[in-house]
């Protein structure tokens, strides 16, 4: 690759514009008729994911929900840039995407819920465990597709993260290790403006985070991450170089959160209105619907067939977390480490003892919690 | 992860005497020492317009500006290791990292420099910065946000530790930490935020001292932080059994006050020591370790700990059966050889 | 800074039991692991060409390959957070970090993930991978290159932290970590590097577990890593002046082999504890503390403890005021009350 | 700036080329025969104290000694590009920098000869101590610098470092802070091709290390680090910049460390000595000695007295290290913090009663030191 070409092109890629009409690009084709129905039906699942699980903390049911409302057509990108046989490195706000990629919500849901630190099985769907601590999943990503390349598999690993995350020491060193041994690493920045309150001119001075990827020797690109036509086209020459052994990609979509960080933040302490009005009108499933309604491909009874399918998720989620799940106290022991250890033995013998002891004295106490004496 | 709050906005409105939480007690340490001296100056992420995901830079930026509270692109490393330069060129840096494990990407620049450059220098250069890190469980929060690490910072040579566990302290350890010449590692138990107390702005703390909360004759409790309102309500009940139970707040965990432990230990001949983070190696069991060692002779009964377990901290679900309760404390306190019973 | 040393390169051309250093017996492991299962690598700064600065990954390169044994770019987070993800797909990553507070930028991965990823994923990814880092004082290096930080590791749940004393445990200790489920962070004595001992290559270690490395009656000495030699030399010296020293090599510093060591402290009825580390809220704290609480009724004396200073390592000049002595040792066992005396 | 011009151009900026023939420039001007002069004096200062030390090392004086031979080009450049009041930040490899901003040998090798960790007063000099943890001073020198700027102060920071240090977290989080806050500090990079027995191929695949600078939203610059008239041109553009308030700059200097990482390194394990010959070729100080000569600036006598002087530096360095310098045990415990805790007098007894002992049980022992009963 020719250095210029590391450089993101000096406009951000959109092949439809917010108001639904197609826009013509030289280098990337609009994707099919058939990819934007089902990339529109994700949306429309994400949208109903994303307020359902919102409506799941407002009634307790869930501690707390990081939304991707408004960044949808980057979750269902990502979900669809991928083949099956692919890996996915979330994050805490990825929800979406990890229940594109085939995890059941409810199990999705664990973390938030506060069951268990993560719910689904990793290695079934190929998604690791949403990443909590900012960028050091990258660097997880990376490894992991070193191991397939090397084991000759076309495995590729797609890494998420934030624009406040480009900021860590981790985002730098991933990146420069995934070009240095050229693994099949896309890593796709969903870049929503903020890093909770912290505004984009207080995270980087740079003429766009794509403008990073010449500093590590890939290709850095830029696209409209509320258009999932341009973010599928931009991922999928992502994916394809990868997996031809071109090495990895940096991707930033520009896009917005239209909600609070997660519903414990205050977005009116930084961030006007107005702003957030300005981006509703950029909505990822308006501009699709128009686009697929006018060219006739969504008819009313798709659109009702899709609505049906999201309402249906979205009332799998209401159930699946309306019941508190069993917590077994021992799972704290369980998993520390492959053989428990003799001193964790005698912890749990001391737990155990306690939650006997209340069970003995309160035997109508069916549900175990901590109890007084 | 943002936690819900009540707002503080306290910063500048506040008599000498007031009851605040230890949220509101902080947010106005941290406004009165930026009044007080122009060197100090608070930064971190999102502590400017947002106030802070608890709120305890709460409106420090509209009342000082951008100059004396602002945030930082996301980088613990990068916070803490511009602190260092700021240190070394005349301002007293106060920083704020998130959570507990959002700290340890800082841990280089906190064990080989801003705990070794005044030693380094041979004391040309002092590192007079505050790192301010909530800490500790109680609040339901999803994994890395309710660690304790205190045996990190309190193992390493040029580090003081300390840590309140009441408004009073909050407020007035806060301005002795920003004060020091040294660095101070300022853990503030999050689980405490909300409760509230009486401060007076005038109380000036030393740090290196431990405070007796309780008195009692039969048995010592030694705990911090969370662990201090725990111990006290094992004290109550405990008394309500016949027992006299001391509380003693270690509150600086590093330098320890062995003068008044060791003299509590000795006096009731029985000791527990309380704290939220794992056992293992921990600040918990250098206490008990010095304990014993100090008090060998006084001792009436092998000195116990009630600690959290060796495991990584319990999801929200399960957290009420990790953190140490009264249950668990009262416990540790009958197997201290009573004569009166077996 | 690279260290004057030996070559090695005898991997691949030693019989089942010969006399290497310690330096050589971790080179076979490394080569014999290698060769035994092709989903072992290594990798870290230096270690492929150069053979790393203390020439414990000689030869390996040349031999296997750099898909088995190579150079990575200088990032140690970099390296640990990428060993994780080799780790969730089907490697045995083998890290070496190059000194003991380089380890130190790669803490958050070490603790947020190294340590947790198997409970998060309640045991479906597991992480089978070791992490070598040269420890402890010694050898005159500089600031930086002596630390002992065993103590942060050790506290992390979901650790695995050995420590071997002789040739034969770093053979058969090293080749256990790389075969275990779990990660483990092995800590190499460096000042022990050369010396040299027996290496019998069927042996195989157990983790967890402790090794009487002196019998004794009289007091017992419990040390890890450098400071068993030390041990064992105060144990002759002081067996000359009439008494009889058993010593405990601990290895094992998580998990911690309690059965061993309490049963040996109660036989003697007293006990030191020694380490290189800052003493205060370290593994030797803990040791103090556990052999207190469990062995309480059959002391004769309270457990003493030998450690580092609570200061920075000292630079090399003032090395040997600062690092535990064999004068020392006999201090303190001095101390434990003995009956025969005053 | 225009995001072009933050890209380092196509060739690597060279002003005297290596037999010492002037390469015009269109951007850069030759600095003047007196500030060339004033270099080449420099230069043979620097080489005199690398050699002298290597020596010191090989008759057991110092213990360790990273030399900057054939870098020094680079030193004497970071030197003279700075005003008096300007601070810089060094490496353990800087030892000839940290001597030509005015800290006496002798005090420079405290660290080497094992005395204590820092030898100089780092204020007097406004040279922070010489850093070991790689890129971890990058971040003090933004720190420094940002101080410095909100003082309304004119200081300008050089942070120094190496190219194996451009792949540390820290290096970049120290980046993005200085352009984020565009504060007045020059990152100079001397990119000697190893970091230890890596080679620069194994620590980026980007075009150059320069090219990392677009993506803080800062100029990168290429140099020849063997010519110190190239060095002394961009340096001084960059320093010019971070005064008049224009933040900071990345500059990569192509040079090379002709010796080995170390004494205790053997670098012939990790490259051909061809490589090493064809390096010598490019020496920073013969190209120099060439140019001066013949524009009749240099003459023999100048040439004699610059040797003088140099030898005067050396024999001062042989002197100060002759002498063991006393160490005093209790500096152990005397700056760890401002104030000694209970706890460090208790320690400190101890030593003092161990140290008493073996002066009371040898009285003839005159120096302190470890003894055994
Ligand atoms: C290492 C680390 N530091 C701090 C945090 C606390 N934190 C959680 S989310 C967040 C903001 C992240 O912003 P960005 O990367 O832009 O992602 P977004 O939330 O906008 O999707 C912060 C500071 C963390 N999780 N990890
Ligand atoms: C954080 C850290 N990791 C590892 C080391 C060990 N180390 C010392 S120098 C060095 C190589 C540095 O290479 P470079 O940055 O190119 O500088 P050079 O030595 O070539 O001047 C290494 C790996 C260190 N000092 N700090
Ligand atoms: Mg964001
Ligand atoms: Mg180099």
């Amino acid at each position: 690759m020719q250095h210029e070409d590391m450089l993101p092109r000096s406009t951000v890629t959109q092949l439809i514009d917010a108001h639904g009409t197609v826009v013509e690009d030289e280098q990337y084709a609009l994707p099919s008729v058939e990819a934007l129905l089902a990339a529109y039906r994700g949306l429309v699942d994400a949208r109903r994911i994303n307020d359902q699980a919102s409506a799941l903390v407002r009634q307790g049911r869930l501690a707390v929900y990081p939304s991707s409302h408004g960044q949808e057509a980057c979750q269902i990108g990502a979900a669809l840039a991928l083949s099956p046989d692919d890996w996915l490195f979330p994050t805490y706000r990825d929800s979406v995407a990890v229940i594109a990629r085939g995890v059941a919500p409810a199990e999705a849901m664990v973390l938030l819920q506060g069951g268990w630190h993560s719910g689904y099985d990793v290695r079934r769907h190929r998604v690791a465990p949403q990443a909590t601590p900012l960028a050091t999943q990258l660097l997880h990503a990376v490894g992991f597709a070193y191991a397939a390349k090397q084991r000759g598999e076309d495995t590729v690993v797609m890494a998420l993260c934030g624009d406040g995350a480009t900021s860590e020491g981790d985002f730098h060193e991933a990146l420069n290790f995934a070009a240095v041994f050229r693994v099949p690493v896309v890593f796709f920045v969903q870049n929503n403006g903020f890093a909770i309150s912290v505004p984009l001119s207080r995270q980087t001075a740079a003429p766009s985070l794509a403008h990073k990827a010449i500093g590590y020797g890939m290709p850095g690109r830029r696209v409209d991450g509320n258009d999932v036509a341009a973010v599928l086209a931009v991922l999928g020459e992502a994916v394809a170089l990868a997996r031809s052994g071109g090495g990895p990609s940096l991707i930033e979509a520009h896009t917005y959160r239209m909600q609070a960080h997660t519903n414990a933040d205050d977005d009116t302490r930084y961030r006007e209105r107005s702003e957030v009005e300005e981006w509703a009108a950029r909505d990822p499933l308006a501009r699709l619907r128009t686009h697929l309604t006018a060219t006739g491909a969504l008819t009313d009874a798709r659109e009702e067939e899709f609505a049906a399918g999201a309402e249906e998720i979205a009332s799998a989620m209401r159930e699946a977390l309306a019941v508190d799940a069993e917590v077994d106290p021992e799972d704290l022991f369980r998993f520390v480490t492959a053989t428990r250890s003799p001193q964790l033995d005698e912890q749990w013998r001391l737990l155990r003892g306690e939650i006997d002891r209340t069970r003995t004295e309160d035997p109508a106490q069916q549900q175990i919690h901590g109890g007084s004496r | 992860m943002t936690i819900a709050h009540d707002d503080i906005r306290v910063a500048g409105e506040v008599a000498p005497v007031a009851t605040l939480s230890m949220a509101a007690a902080l947010n106005l340490a941290l406004a009165d020492a930026i009044e007080a001296d122009t060197a100090v100056v608070v930064f971190g992420e999102d502590v400017g317009a947002l106030g802070g995901v608890f709120r305890i830079t709460d409106g420090l930026t509209a009342r000082f500006g951008e100059d004396r509270c602002f945030d930082t692109p996301l980088a613990e490393s990068g916070i803490v290791g511009t602190a260092v330069g700021m240190a070394m060129n005349g301002m007293r840096p106060v920083v704020e990292l998130q959570f507990d494990a959002f700290a340890l990407p800082a841990f280089e620049q906190i064990v080989s420099h801003v705990a070794k450059m005044g030693n380094r220098t041979r004391g040309v250069v002092r590192m007079p910065l505050v790192i301010r890190i909530p800490f500790g469980g109680g609040i339901g929060g999803v994994e890395h946000h309710c660690d304790s690490s205190e045996a990190y910072y309190a193992h390493t040579p040029g580090l003081t530790v300390i840590s309140p566990s009441t408004p009073q302290d909050a407020y007035s350890m806060l301005r002795a930490a920003i004060a020091s010449p040294d660095p101070v590692i300022f853990l503030e138990p999050k689980k405490l935020y909300w409760t509230k107390g009486e401060v007076d702005t005038s109380i000036v703390a030393e740090i290196g001292t431990a405070r007796v909360a309780r008195e009692g004759t039969d048995v010592t409790l030694l705990a911090y932080a969370a662990s201090v309102p725990l111990a006290l309500e094992a004290a109550e009940v405990a008394s309500a059994e016949g027992r006299s139970v001391q509380v003693i707040d270690i509150r600086s965990l590093s330098p320890f006050d062995d003068a008044t432990v060791t003299a509590a230990v000795r006096a009731t001949g029985r000791a527990v020591v309380i704290a939220e983070a794992p056992g293992y190696s921990s600040v918990a069991s250098e206490i008990q370790a010095r304990v014993f060692e100090r008090c060998f002779e006084y001792l009436e009964a092998p000195v116990r700990r009630v600690t959290g377990f060796d495991t990584p901290f319990a999801p929200p679900k399960l957290e009420h059966w990790y953190l140490p309760d009264v249950d668990r404390v009262l416990d540790a306190i009958d197997s201290l050889h009573w004569e009166d019973e077996s």
